[in-house]
């Protein structure tokens, strides 16, 4: 383990950020935490985590894929991709490293995502452990230890130092380059229990996934309560949006004048045309898109992956959406242990 | 290394009944008006909807004129009474997000009026060239 | 804190319900915390005395919710309605939205929401209650204590209260308010007074923030076409993500143009952005632009009144003059 | 630039020959510019098929892996993309992305079986390359019967391959109705279903059943009713795609994505799945 104080905090950063792009959370004028790239002068936000989750860095909301050139009857199909550059990611949560390892079941398996792939490959993240957890907080129902919080290269801060510990092959190689002090792990401990008391306190300490899991399908996609869960959603994409592990997508063409642009961009299937086609609509209602969000989450994607649910506690849909109803509420009252 | 000088692209969102026809005037009176004036007849200046001018600015116009008949004289009785309504407010909005308010314009033109037609665009050509490219509105997607 | 007791309203919903006036009540149902209020159907009287709140987070608007509601209800439904929200319910009773036959509208005071985002910023993570009273009391995780007064953490749209007088409702409970002179627009005037290259900056930066979610589509009162044109693949300006800067500002434009002269100024949309853009100033601007050019007009304020953008007057101000006078 | 290949990134497709096959289904033989097979396909598989500013959807190989030389779509006109495929003209390109999907087990379950396809419109089109499959292989399979239905003589697919190849087979029994009467038809009138409980097929038969959900939902009865279990029966469903290949999420049904774990389910698998499809 290394550590650094307080104060060099900034010169690691600068040392980090010579030669690849550093992205930090920072507070933005309205006091919001947003992942922003370093340079001098950007100050590392005290909030408990972003507003927007970091899935952006290996999934973007927007990118184009392909380029096509039409003329006449021919068409030429051009690969736009471009290398990704090496980037590094500092202070992402646990819930949110977690967040990658999902998406990974998704995006890097056969056939590959190329796009997701080398973002991934040149990425590096650098996690922080949280001190400070709020009540939304249930990573602990989802196994996730906020104070062990994984990714390339782990930090815990302390009242006067950053102690830094390398998880992976990039981070060791990472972390060497910042030729950070050396030292002992007491401090670290000593913060870890201190967090650990906090998160038994949490008021949804208690939430367990005990009534989901994969083959539950046909115990829970028929319960009455969907309805009144989803009698007021409004059926936008906020929750969609700023969850760190939805990852379906849109793909769809712009004609640019000069070409068209295949580009692919964040769907929601909450949306009233996700399963929208020719022939018809195979979710018609409002209560049928709810469902499915919190089914995949908590049964289907776990059923395809060994039990691993497809919601990290990060607690973000449940600051944000407009009718406050959120996964929470649904686990409480469809798995009945409120 | 030699220049290109700087021509703006402009649209012209023309009514079928006045302005189109005095923009044709124009033409068979052979008075100049910039040749990077494009013209889309609307069968009323009242067809042209927010839309249309935001998406001209996207596809890489620098200026967007709203031209029809003088206010009474519509066609349709009262469809350019609804554009002035329409466009006061866009403009005045576009105008808040910070876009030049000189990059759009409403001017009534008759079909009598084919010099008011050539005059009007010659100046409106002059005033978005002052401000150079669109840069606010612009989709880099669409540039070549 | 609200001057009318949630039991005032819980003994109103459940006689209207058990009378047979009315089959089900909109209203505000308790979250898993103090604050995360969602808008709920009751339909039994058990539900809505164990679970219906009336508090300083009910800030939700239900006159949309009528819209599909009345669709569908056997009955007529109860809904409760603050004075900002009886400006909705009339906009969409102007629009033929729905059917005024099948809802029993009661008016409640309200003395403004509050918004736990501000508190959060004054209390910091970890709320573990909130007690609404003469003064809020906020308790957190960390055993720390905060007594804030409401007056500070308001909504932005209850800050600018424009109105506490309910222009629509069959029954009112307490007293009825008045008018208010509202500061409302003297964020836009601010804006109005910088220099473009300022206020372009400004949209920009906060425009940049939109994940393009539609929340503030979805929740808007104004909003209610079957289909919006940035769903529809046939209007040609359809987009589901804000592809650069320019369709961030095109769907802001174009969603605060649809409701211009519509919008009641509601602010159900800054309400709910996840991104805390003040979208309430785009709609505030063709508010108080209207106003300027055609005369005071508030959207709501009574049915079928003729809507600005709908009308026209011969002597109208040009295109061309809208800037005379202000400025560069 | 090295990197993986792309699977969202399709080759271009050259459209050689376009059949109208009744009054709004049109097939479409296709090829690479060089003239040779985009990919080969199992039986039942499906491909990405796009027009560039368009947009992309999945179609059904209508034409059999037996056939090296090119590939056949059938497809009914009914959205934009088909819209706009039914204008277009020999030589236009496209592009194509595939083999999606899982394909009927021909080779495994199919073998050694007698067979029961039963079709209604253009569902014919994804049995197609299944029955070509099988008719090349006949020695592998048993009795082979065909039960086809549309709802005219006009709109019954690849009537002439019916007529002038799969009629003529040994082995293989045709039986083809049209909802009404019409003049020049002197063959089986009446819906799918019903004819199919009139032939009253012994219970020995693996079944290959697609059509619309109403033709689906009473044939099962009537297959039930002769003593079919739903472990003889499989089907080919169609959802909304993007990505085809599992991850884009719209094709999502309980725990399976019919792009990937599909387009092929046997009755009893779709009995596990919430009725989403």
């Amino acid at each position: 383990m290394f550590k650094c104080s307080v104060n060099e905090i900034y010169n690691v950063f600068a040392k980090i950020a010579d030669g690849k792009k550093l992205y930090v959370p920072a507070d933005n004028k309205d006091g919001n935490a947003v992942y922003t790239e370093w340079a001098e002068g950007v100050e590392l936000s005290n909030a408990l985590n972003t507003a927007k989750s970091p899935k952006d860095f290996f999934f973007p909301q927007f990118e184009n894929l392909m380029e096509f050139k039409v003329e006449g009857k021919s068409i030429e199909v051009n690969d736009i991709r471009e290398a990704s550059e090496d980037f590094v990611v500092f202070g992402v949560r646990a819930c949110d490293v977690k967040s990658f390892e999902i998406l990974d079941r998704v995006f890097l398996v056969e056939p590959f995502d190329s796009y997701y792939a080398s973002r991934r490959e040149h990425g590096v993240i650098i996690s922080m452990a949280c001190t400070r957890p709020t009540e939304t907080c249930f990573c602990t129902t989802f196994g996730i230890d906020c104070t062990n919080p994984g990714g390339d290269i782990a930090v815990w801060k302390t009242e006067d130092a950053y102690y830094w510990q390398a998880n992976t092959e990039k981070g060791e190689k990472l972390l060497a380059a910042l030729e950070l002090e050396g030292c002992g792990e007491d401090a670290v401990n000593e913060q870890k229990e201190k967090t650990a008391k906090v998160m038994s306190k949490l008021p949804l300490a208690g939430l367990t996934t005990d009534s989901f899991g994969g083959g539950k399908t046909m115990e829970l996609f028929n319960r009455p309560e969907w309805k009144t869960l989803s009698e007021s959603c409004l059926g936008c994409g906020t929750c969609t949006f700023v969850c760190p592990t939805c990852q379906c997508y849109d793909v769809k063409d712009y004609n640019t004048g000069n070409g068209i642009l295949r580009f692919r961009c964040w769907d929601s299937c909450m949306y009233s045309d996700f399963t929208k086609m020719a022939h018809g609509n195979n979710r018609l209602s409002q209560v049928e898109r709810f469902r499915q969000r919190f089914m995949h989450k908590l049964v289907y994607f776990p059923e395809n992956n060994e039990g691993i649910f497809g919601c990290v506690g990060c607690g973000r849909c449940l600051a944000k959406c407009p009718i406050s109803m959120n996964i929470v509420k649904v686990m409480k009252t469809i798995g009945g242990n409120d | 290394m030699q220049v290109k000088e700087y021509k703006p692209l402009i649209v012209a969102f023309c009514c079928n009944w006045c302005s189109y026809a005095g923009a044709d005037l124009a033409g068979n009176n052979r008075l100049n008006y910039p040749a990077d004036v494009k013209i889309i007849r609307v069968p009323c200046s009242c067809r042209v909807n927010p839309t249309f001018v935001l998406r001209a600015f996207q596809r890489g116009a620098d200026g967007v004129i709203l031209c029809g008949c003088h206010p009474g004289d519509c066609h349709y009785t009262s469809g350019n009474y609804y554009t002035r309504r329409r466009m006061a407010l866009l403009f005045s909005m576009l105008d808040y997000l910070g876009i030049e308010r000189e990059r759009t314009r409403v001017e009534w033109v008759s079909a009598a009026e084919g010099a008011k037609f050539a005059a009007t665009m010659n100046d409106f050509a002059e005033k978005v060239a002052a401000l150079g490219e669109n840069k606010r509105l612009e989709d880099l997607r669409c540039k070549k | 804190m609200q001057k009318i007791n949630r039991n005032v309203l819980v003994e109103k919903a459940v006689s209207l319900l058990e009378n047979g006036t009315v089959c089900c009540v909109l209203g505000w149902k308790k979250g898993e915390f103090d604050y995360d209020i969602t808008p709920a159907v009751f339909t039994t009287k058990e539900d809505i005395e164990a679970n219906f709140v009336f508090d300083d987070f009910c800030g939700a608007n239900f006159s949309k919710y009528l819209v599909q509601k009345t669709r569908k209800a056997e009955g007529k439904i109860l809904v409760f309605l603050k004075s900002c929200d009886t400006y909705s319910f009339n906009q969409l009773l102007t629009e033929h939205r729905f059917d005024r036959e099948k809802v029993y509208a009661v008016g409640i005071p309200c003395e403004g929401m509050v918004d736990i985002n501000k508190i959060r910023a004054i209390s910091g993570e970890g709320i573990s209650s909130v007690e609404c009273g003469e003064k809020i009391t906020v308790n957190t995780i960390y055993d720390e204590k905060f007594e804030i007064n409401a007056s500070d953490v308001l909504l932005e749209r209850c800050e600018s209260c424009k109105s506490k007088l309910h222009v629509a409702y069959d029954e009112l409970i307490g007293e009825e308010g008045e008018v208010l002179e509202s500061n409302r627009f003297d964020e836009v005037a601010k804006l109005e007074a910088m220099t473009p290259d300022e206020r372009f900056a400004f949209w920009q930066s906060e425009l940049s923030k939109c994940i393009r979610c539609n929340a503030c589509r979805d929740v808007c009162p104004a909003c209610t076409c079957e289909k919006c044109v940035f769903d529809n693949p046939k209007s040609g300006v359809e987009n589901k993500a804000p592809a650069n800067e320019f369709e961030e500002k095109m769907f802001h434009i174009i969603r605060a143009f649809h409701v211009a002269g519509r919008c009641t100024d509601c602010g159900e949309c800054s309400r709910v952005c996840p991104q805390h853009i003040p979208l309430h100033l785009l709609n505030r601007k063709f508010i108080k632009d209207i106003n300027e050019f055609y005369g005071d007009y508030q959207a709501g304020a009574e049915v079928g009144s003729r809507a600005p953008l709908a009308n026209y007057t011969t002597g109208d101000i040009e295109p061309s003059e809208v800037f005379d006078g202000r400025g560069e | 630039m090295s990197m993986i290949k792309e699977p969202l990134i399709p080759t271009v497709g050259v459209i050689t020959d376009v059949r109208l096959d009744t009054p709004d289904i049109k097939t479409f033989r296709v090829v690479t510019p060089d003239g040779k097979k985009a990919f080969d396909h199992r039986p039942g598989q499906c491909a990405m098929l796009s027009i560039p500013g368009v947009g992309e959807a999945m179609f059904s190989i209508t034409s059999s892996p037996t056939n090296t030389e090119y590939m056949e779509f059938s497809i009914k006109k009914c959205g934009c993309v088909t819209d706009w495929l039914h204008q277009a003209e020999v030589g236009q390109n496209i592009t194509i992305r595939g083999p999606y999907g899982k394909p009927f087990p021909v080779d495994t379950e199919f073998a050694g079986k007698n067979l029961l396809f039963i079709a209604g419109g253009v569902a014919l089109a994804p049995l197609r390359s299944v029955i070509n499959y099988v008719r090349h292989y006949k020695d592998r399979y048993g009795k082979i019967d065909i039960v086809y239905g549309a709802r005219s003589k006009e709109d019954l697919l690849q009537y002439r391959e019916i007529i002038e190849e799969w009629c003529k087979d040994e082995g293989v029994n045709v039986y083809l109705t049209i909802d009404r009467e019409q003049p020049e038809w002197d063959g089986h009138v009446g819906f799918v279903p019903n004819y199919v409980k009139e032939l009253g097929f012994d219970t020995d038969k693996t079944v290959i059943l697609c059509g619309p959900p109403i033709m689906i939902k009473f044939t099962l009865a009537g297959l039930t009713e002769l003593g079919f279990s739903k472990e003889q029966v499989y089907t080919t469903l169609e959802l909304k795609m993007k990505c085809a290949i599992g991850k884009c999420g719209r094709c999502n049904v309980g725990s399976k994505y019919v792009c990937k774990d599909g387009p092929v389910f046997r009755l009893d698998e779709l009995d596990e799945l919430p009725n989403e499809y």
